[in-house]
């Protein structure tokens, strides 16, 4: 190990290592810009200069570069060091004058105007030639798409003969590494690189390939978006591989099939929200601050698009007024869903003091038709918000959102005063309806349960059998069967689960005897039967006599296959099958008992 | 307000009775929610449960005929929604293939309906009674069967 | 071991029946330097010459004798008599000596310069104590014009490769020593002891290992490798093929600058010749010492004379350097261990090993040994390359060996080592040349570029080319150097311009010592060096710039204008005649005067003008 | 009555052949019967007896019918001679697994037609030269191209009609039906062991022979040969009370041929169209 004193302070490191890695132990802050853990240095910028006092050629070397030897003294801000970073963003502020990093790290050294005239090229002038997109490009993700061009103080980043580069994998990877976000890799690169638009926050930020798919997700592991990942695009970059520590990276994995043999299966997939711009007069995606209330939740998150700082889509600022519309696409008989979604009322009541948290002065209105505040202390929740000022509760339908200079004018009814109201409002909430997620309707073709014309799930029976299906060992939890929040779900998942256990914890199982059976004699051995048979249910089976040679083959029905579903029956022309409990003899009476 | 049968033709005492084979999983949990949801529908209609459209076989209909239906009527599930997957693609051919015959040997085959009624679809089952009952009204009591029924040899 | 004994004698016989030839001999000075001053023409008409006049004269050409000014050169050996230069020689004059010397007994004394071998010819004295000649040691140099470059056999009769046919034989240690008690130092400009950078190199781990010679030479107006390479290639291969032999490398690059083809063209015959000998190749002379040698052409960056620059350059990247450490000898050419030296240093190794070390450590000073090659240009007399033991003094180099200013215009200074080296003032002539000595004094030995100005150079004009060279020359990739330098030069072109502003000498001084600490080579670390050396001594000079607004020196041509001084100017109209402008106005034998508003101070009048009328207001 | 000796000949040939050598246990055909109106069916067990067989214009029955009977089954391996109509049903008893191919020789007949005038059958018949027998006796005939129109031309008539008088037509064709069976026991399809009329428990179709059970006889019997019968025409031409059944059947193979494109009898390994099922099956008239 080497040892070395920085600013007074013994630091040991392995060989190789470098002095800012030295000082990042010794908890040392030097500031860096052509530095990044995942690139080799080149001391370029050489704002990262430290003084080396004793131990070593004294003068000034750039500590992201110099290596670490034994028995080194260094300073870190002596004020040789500090005179030459201040003149070193002088020059950067010269050169690169429009550039808030370089201005932030001047202002953080006491600069205030610099005596050189400011370089007033054309744009792209941020660039501060550190190289590090180059080196990355060339060393780390292999494409060498980028290169240096020219010489001295015209020397800028560029393709070869600054044509379109045909090897830029367009990872991005060089804007991601730029101290100044001067790149734009747009600029050259064949296959642009869409910037991809986080699912979870609802569009509102973006993502990159490999990324976690939600905070709380569970496993709470990063996963790689194959569309757009530029290795499996591109075949190239692979950056991640090299710096995952676990080498948990291995781009041959793909997804599988697998099939399980399960005993019950409980469907419980959620539900989406309708999208709210088939209204169009309430302006959703046309005015960007009329936002859906899953938005306005992610924008209040901490871990949201905006770290849970409330602001306006259109200017950035907190807004002071907000309006919170109700029921949008619920409780409508015409183009819409005509069942309440049931949820709405108590979250926006939430949102409204979620709002207040976030802006004290601003004042929040709730147009809505009646709250449905039916469970557990929910009424009382309702009440203390409007007591205690959070909101205020017009109750009416919304006609127009429209925008009036950087406001949105509300205009609705309030039927309690019956007048009508306009609120210049800086940020519109609509609470859409609930609709069951996308791909509903396959899933349950494959398993066969019911569904409404909505997509909501069929229960059994909605009084007594509301967590089975009618297809058995199959179980409903959650908005999937119908709109339904979070105490309803976990109890309604618990009844599930509990069904479940009920059906396979036993060792045999019952159930109903309605399977077919053949009558042997008359069966003629023409296996229609077994054509019709959904659950191959139908096979041969041969008759003999005592001695053994073969009489007939004769139809024969396995009942633990067989479903009961009678397609058999009504196929055999000799009646030769018979579904128990739906025998012929038995229709035959229940039509003739229909005309006594 | 229940569709009494209207006492405007001529033979008063005359009641439409319509029979209807619905399939367990779908029509018959229809008609169920419909009676939940308190729907009104005609009690002309006499229903015969059965595990699937599948189990319909062409005698079931004639039998209902000979007994004095004097309309038929078969439900069952959507295309595609059938509990035992390919039930009502089975129904669907052979009873087509049965109204066809009817036709062809001179029996009226707007006495014989099939539709798909899903167990979700309480107003759809108490509307599709509704329209069949009146359409039975208009077209009065079946004489063609009536008549075989009481001798047997066309008078 | 082989032995080389059987080619020795023939070539020592073959040399000196070349000396003794009983047929007259033309020695023709055909560097690059003699062709540009006409050499070429002057060998047409020699051999067009001697076929007419069906006369049995051998034709020589060879390498440069260095004295530039008197450029083209002939040295003609007539039997019986000693050999005599000849200088600025046109075709006309060669015909005439070839008639009435060669041919004739008319010595034409008053083109001669000296002569070169024993022996009195009257009327001509010996070149050697020609002014230009007296001060000069020629131990690099003692090949340069008299062999024929391209003829290995002449540098073999002049004890060549002996120096590394000993080294072969008593081994790689006793070679090192002998460098170390030579107390031989990098003649590239650092200074540094050259037997320590070959031992670290020797001890560095890593195979395998690399020699290069950086023959860049970037600096402007500097040539001696140049002349070196042209006029005596052999040298440096025997100098690299005994320091490889020592470090324990088996590849060596010559790294040349593109500028230098016949130098190139030279060296590749060189070499050529040398494998064929079997003193380059696999298993030299069975001594299982194998050494091969290749060059590999510049492309014109000045920043590649840097080492890691020359070590990226010679790799196929872009010639820009990097941090050091690690330094070349642990992890140079390809990672490996590679030692690089500059032309000159390797040149001066031969002699070391034949002589020994103490022989070399007798001449120079007493840290600074051995001669040094200048090439002293400017504003002087007697232009070339003028190579002098250490210790010789500043003065004596300009005033002697240079014959002082031209024009009987006043000395002003002189700028040592180029765009990295600093001017010294005529109160440091008497500085002595050494490397500490010119350190301290803000100078810098540099390559060995000596420019010479007098009162009609600006300082800051000077300093203001320079940085414009290195704004060009700057790899760009350090913030210091590119932003620094640039802004510096900024400065100067608004002073120069008119614009100076108070504080802008503080700024430049504080700018020049950012950028010497900060950079990240050696380009960056010495590019303030003109700039803060002009200020150091002529700081009056910046502040009339700046206050005034006015040059002196008549150079910055915003703050000049030019006026007749009635009394001096004679009216003889020569400055009217030449004026681009038309802005001299004045009738024959009258004092003329200068019409400011037309006058585009170009200055030829000023430069023109025999009577020195043309005054700077 | 013409014997059509150029293929009469080489088929006594053929089957005392396959008598002799013992490949067959008994060849069924047509035999020789100056006095009777058609060729009665002739069982050869012996090759002597293999002279008697014939093939001229009278060999209406189809002799398909006797594969399914236990009786003949047990014989052995049975040769039979097939015309076209016959090979049709032979092919749908094939599909049935009612007799299995290897136990079986067919000798293909071209037949140009049976009866004078011709059968109805035999105008619109599309397979004069029987496909796929193992020996087939006699050279191939002339086979001319028959449209739908011309196949299902017996359907058609009777569509014509209206409602009523189709009513009319059938109430009154049925009403003479006197539940004798034969068509049942003539036609080769008709070999279930009971057969759905001697169902009593329940007893889906009324055995007394009024119209409301010759109705639902008729309408069983229909069904249960919908996409099997291949119009060989003995039901009609066996019924003693001339009840036009063929019409019937060809309604429904009409149908069968629009609906799903299918033709009963073409080969043994089609499936029949009521046991399977495709899922854009037309909907019409489906509320």
């Amino acid at each position: 190990m080497i040892k070395l004193t920085i600013d007074g302070q013994q630091v040991e490191v392995e060989p190789g290592r470098t002095i800012l890695d030295a000082a990042k132990l010794a908890g040392r802050e030097i500031p860096t810009l052509c530095h990044h853990p995942a690139v080799p240095p080149a001391g370029a910028c050489r704002i990262c200069v430290v003084e080396i006092v004793a131990g070593g050629r004294p003068g000034l070397v750039p500590s992201c570069a110099y290596p670490a030897q034994d028995g080194m003294e260094i300073q870190t801000c002596s004020e040789r060091v500090l005179q030459s970073r201040r003149m070193t963003l002088q020059l950067l502020l010269a050169r690169s004058p429009g550039s808030e990093v370089i201005q932030e790290m001047a202002a953080e050294h006491g600069i205030k105007e610099i005596p050189f005239p400011k370089q007033t090229g054309e744009s792209g002038d941020d660039c501060i030639m550190c190289g590090l997109c180059v080196r990355l490009c060339q060393q780390i993700v292999g494409a060498s798409a980028i290169c240096f061009d020219g010489r001295g103080p015209d020397r800028k980043v560029s393709t070869p003969y600054a044509d379109r580069s045909d090897v830029c994998l367009g990872c991005g990877a060089c804007a991601f590494v730029c101290p100044t976000g001067a790149i734009d890799p747009a600029e050259y690169c064949p296959n642009p690189i869409e910037k991809i638009p986080n699912e979870f926050n609802c569009g509102l930020d973006s993502r990159t390939p490999i990324h976690l798919p939600f905070p709380q997700a569970v496993p709470n592991k990063p996963l790689i978006d194959r569309e757009n990942c530029i290795r499996f695009k591109t075949g190239g970059c692979g950056a991640c591989a090299d710096i995952c520590p676990a080498g948990a990276i291995n781009y041959d994995m793909t997804d599988e099939f697998v099939e399980e043999d399960v005993g019950a299966i409980i469907v419980a997939t959620g539900y989406e929200i309708m999208d709210p711009s088939v209204y169009e007069e309430y302006g959703y995606g046309r005015y960007p601050d009329v936002v859906t209330s899953l938005e306005f939740e992610r924008m209040v998150s901490a871990s949201g698009p905006s770290n849970g700082e409330l602001t306006r889509l259109s200017n950035g600022k907190p807004p002071k007024s907000i309006v919170f519309l109700q029921c949008i696409g619920s409780r409508r008989e015409k183009n819409g869903k005509p069942y309440c979604s049931k949820i709405c009322c108590m979250y926006t009541a939430k949102h409204t003091i979620l709002y207040k948290h976030k802006v004290h002065d601003g004042q929040a209105f709730v147009f809505f038709m009646d709250v449905r505040a039916g469970g557990k202390n929910y009424d009382q929740f309702v009440r203390r918000v409007v007591k205690e000022k959070q909101a205020t509760y017009l109750r009416g339908r919304v006609s127009k959102v429209y925008a009036r200079g950087d406001k949105l004018m509300v205009r609705g009814a309030d039927t309690l005063s019956g007048t009508q109201i306009e609120i210049a409002a800086e940020m519109v909430v609509l609470a859409p309806a609930l609709v069951p997620s996308s791909g509903i309707r396959d899933l349950s073709q494959k398993l066969r349960v019911g569904y409404d014309e909505h997509g909501f799930l069929l229960e059994a029976h909605p009084k007594l059998r509301p967590v089975d299906t009618n297809t058995a060992g199959v179980f409903l939890a959650g908005a999937c069967h119908s709109p339904k929040d979070i105490p309803e779900s976990v109890a309604q998942a618990g009844a599930a689960a509990s069904k479940a256990l009920g059906l396979i914890c036993h060792t045999r199982l019952s159930r109903e005897p309605t399977i077919g059976i053949v009558d042997e004699s008359s069966c003629n051995g023409c296996f229609e039967c077994e054509g019709v048979c959904a659950y191959g249910a139908i096979g041969p089976r041969e008759l003999t006599d005592k001695k053994g040679n073969l009489l007939a083959t004769v139809a024969f029905i396995n009942e633990g296959l067989c479903q009961g579903c009678g397609a058999c029956a009504a196929t055999c022309r000799s009646k030769s099958i018979e579904v128990q409990g739906y025998r012929d003899d038995q229709l035959f009476a229940a039509i003739n008992a229909i005309h006594r | 307000m229940i569709q009494q049968a209207s006492d405007s033709t001529d033979n008063s005492k005359w009641q439409p009775r319509i029979v209807a084979f619905l399939c367990n999983w779908c029509s018959y949990a229809g008609a169920d929610l419909a009676g939940m949801s308190r729907f009104a529908y005609p009690a002309a209609i006499k229903i015969v449960r059965l595990p699937c459209s599948g189990r319909v076989d062409p005698m079931f209909i004639i039998k209902s005929f000979e007994q004095g239906a004097d309309l038929v009527l078969v439900s069952g599930c959507h295309p595609g929604d059938c509990h035992y997957t390919s039930g009502n693609y089975h129904a669907r051919r052979k009873l087509l293939a049965f109204r066809e015959l009817m036709t062809f040997l001179g029996i009226d085959p707007r006495r014989f309906k099939i539709s798909w009624v899903s167990a979700a679809e309480g107003a759809k089952w108490s509307s599709l009674v509704k329209e069949i009952t009146a359409e039975v009204i208009a077209l009065g009591p079946f004489e063609n069967y009536s008549k075989l029924r009481a001798g047997g040899i066309a008078e | 071991m082989k032995s080389l004994d059987k080619y020795y004698l023939e070539a020592t016989d073959r040399w000196q029946t070349l000396q003794t030839s009983s047929v007259p001999v033309l020695y023709v000075g055909a560097a690059t330097c003699g062709r540009a001053a006409g050499a070429g023409d002057v060998i047409k008409r020699l051999q067009a010459e001697i076929r007419d006049k069906h006369v049995d004269v051998k034709l020589v050409e060879v390498g440069c004798l260095g004295l530039c000014c008197f450029e083209p050169l002939v040295v003609v050996h007539k039997p019986g008599s000693p050999q005599v230069c000849y200088g600025k020689v046109d075709p006309d004059k060669s015909a005439g000596i070839l008639e009435r010397y060669v041919l004739g007994t008319d010595p034409c004394a008053k083109w001669a310069l000296g002569t070169t071998t024993d022996g009195r010819l009257d009327g001509v004295g010996k070149l050697s104590e020609h002014p230009m000649m007296t001060g000069q040691v020629r131990h690099v140099l003692r090949n340069c014009g008299v062999i024929d470059p391209k003829d290995m056999g002449h540098y073999m009769a002049r004890d060549g490769y002996r120096g590394f046919l000993r080294a072969l034989e008593v081994g790689p240690d006793k070679t090192l020593e002998e460098v170390k008690k030579s107390g031989l130092r990098g003649r590239g400009g650092a200074g540094f002891p050259t037997w320590q950078k070959w031992q670290f190199c020797r001890k560095a781990a890593g195979e395998p290992k690399y020699v290069i010679c950086n023959a860049d030479e970037g600096d402007p107006g500097a040539f001696m490798d140049r002349s070196i390479m042209e006029g005596d290639p052999y040298s440096v291969l025997e100098g690299m093929a005994i320091g490889a032999f020592v470090i324990g490398a088996e590849n060596g690059y010559i790294y040349v600058r593109g500028e230098y083809p016949l130098a190139i063209n030279n060296l590749s015959i060189a070499i050529e010749q040398t494998r064929s000998m079997g003193l380059l190749g696999d298993d030299i002379l069975g001594s299982g010492f194998s050494f091969n040698l290749e060059i590999v052409k510049g492309a014109g960056a000045f920043v590649c004379g840097e080492e890691t620059a020359l070590i990226a350059s010679v790799q196929g990247d872009i010639g820009s350097p990097r941090q050091r450490p690690p330094y070349p000898a642990q992890a140079g050419l390809w990672g490996k261990p590679t030692n690089i030296n500059n032309v000159e240093t390797w040149s001066n190794v031969p002699a070391i090993i034949r002589q020994g070390g103490d022989q070399f450590a007798g001449s120079g000073t007493d840290r600074s040994k051995g001669t040094k090659v200048f090439s002293l240009v400017g504003k002087v007399k007697n232009t070339g390359l003028v190579e002098v033991p250490m210790g010789t003094t500043m003065r004596q180099i300009v005033f002697d060996i240079g014959g002082g200013p031209q024009k009987k215009r006043q000395f002003k200074a002189v700028q040592s080592g180029g765009p990295s080296g600093g001017c010294i003032p005529a109160s440091l002539l008497d500085l002595p040349i050494d490397f500490d000595k010119l350190q301290e004094a803000g100078a810098m030995m540099g390559s060995g570029g000596l420019i010479v100005m007098d009162e009609r150079t600006c300082m800051v004009d000077v300093a203001k080319y320079f940085l414009a060279f290195l704004v060009d020359e700057s790899c760009g990739k350090c913030t210091a150097c590119r932003e620094g330098v640039a802004q510096m030069h900024n400065v100067l072109v608004r002073i120069c311009e008119g614009d100076g502003r108070d504080g802008d000498i503080e700024l430049l001084e504080q700018l020049g010592s950012y950028v010497k600490e900060t950079s990240l080579c050696q380009l960056g670390g010495t590019a303030p060096n003109p700039v803060l050396s002009t200020i150091r001594y002529f700081r009056d000079e910046y502040e009339t710039h700046i206050r005034e607004k006015k040059c002196r020196a008549g150079v910055c041509k915003s703050l000049v204008r030019f006026v007749i001084d009635a009394e001096a100017c004679k009216g003889c109209g020569l400055c009217l005649r030449d004026c681009p402008a038309e802005a001299v106005s004045g009738e024959k034998q009258e004092p003329h005067q200068i019409n400011a508003e037309l006058c585009v101070q170009c200055g030829v009048c000023y430069e023109d003008c025999p009577f020195d009328a043309v005054t700077v207001e | 009555m013409s014997t059509n000796t150029a293929i009469t000949e080489p088929l006594q040939r053929a089957a005392a052949e396959l008598l002799s050598e013992g490949k067959v246990a008994v060849v069924i055909g047509y035999g020789m019967d100056g006095d009777s109106s058609f060729s009665p069916p002739l069982f050869a067990r012996e090759p002597q007896e293999a002279e008697r067989l014939v093939f001229d214009d009278r060999c209406f029955g189809n002799l398909s019918v006797y594969l399914s009977k236990d009786h003949i089954r047990r014989m052995g391996k049975i040769g039979i001679v097939v015309k076209g109509c016959d090979l049709r049903a032979v092919n749908v008893l094939l599909r049935e697994h009612v007799v299995k191919r290897e136990d079986v020789v067919l000798i293909g007949v071209p037949c140009a037609g049976q009866g004078d005038p011709l059968l109805g059958k035999c105008s619109v018949c599309e397979q004069r030269n029987p496909q796929g027998c193992d020996i087939v006796v006699g050279d191939p005939v002339e086979q001319p191209q028959i449209d739908a129109a011309q196949r299902y031309s017996e359907a058609a008539d009777i569509d014509a009609k209206s409602i009523e008088e189709r009513w009319e037509f059938w109430s009154g064709q049925l009403s003479k039906c006197i539940r004798c069976y034969a068509c049942r026991n003539v036609c080769p399809l008709c070999y279930c062991k009971r057969c759905i009329t001697e169902k009593t428990v329940p007893q889906w179709i009324e055995t007394s022979a009024h119209l409301r059970g010759n109705i639902a006889w008729n309408v069983a019997r229909a069904f249960h040969l919908t996409g099997r019968c291949v119009n060989c025409g003995e039901c009609e031409r066996a019924c003693p009370m001339d009840i036009p059944l063929g019409a019937i059947n060809q309604k429904m193979a009409q149908l069968m041929d629009e609906r799903y494109d299918f033709q009963s009898g073409l080969s043994s390994e089609d499936k029949a169209p009521f046991t399977t099922f495709n899922v854009d099956d037309p909907e019409t008239g489906i509320l």
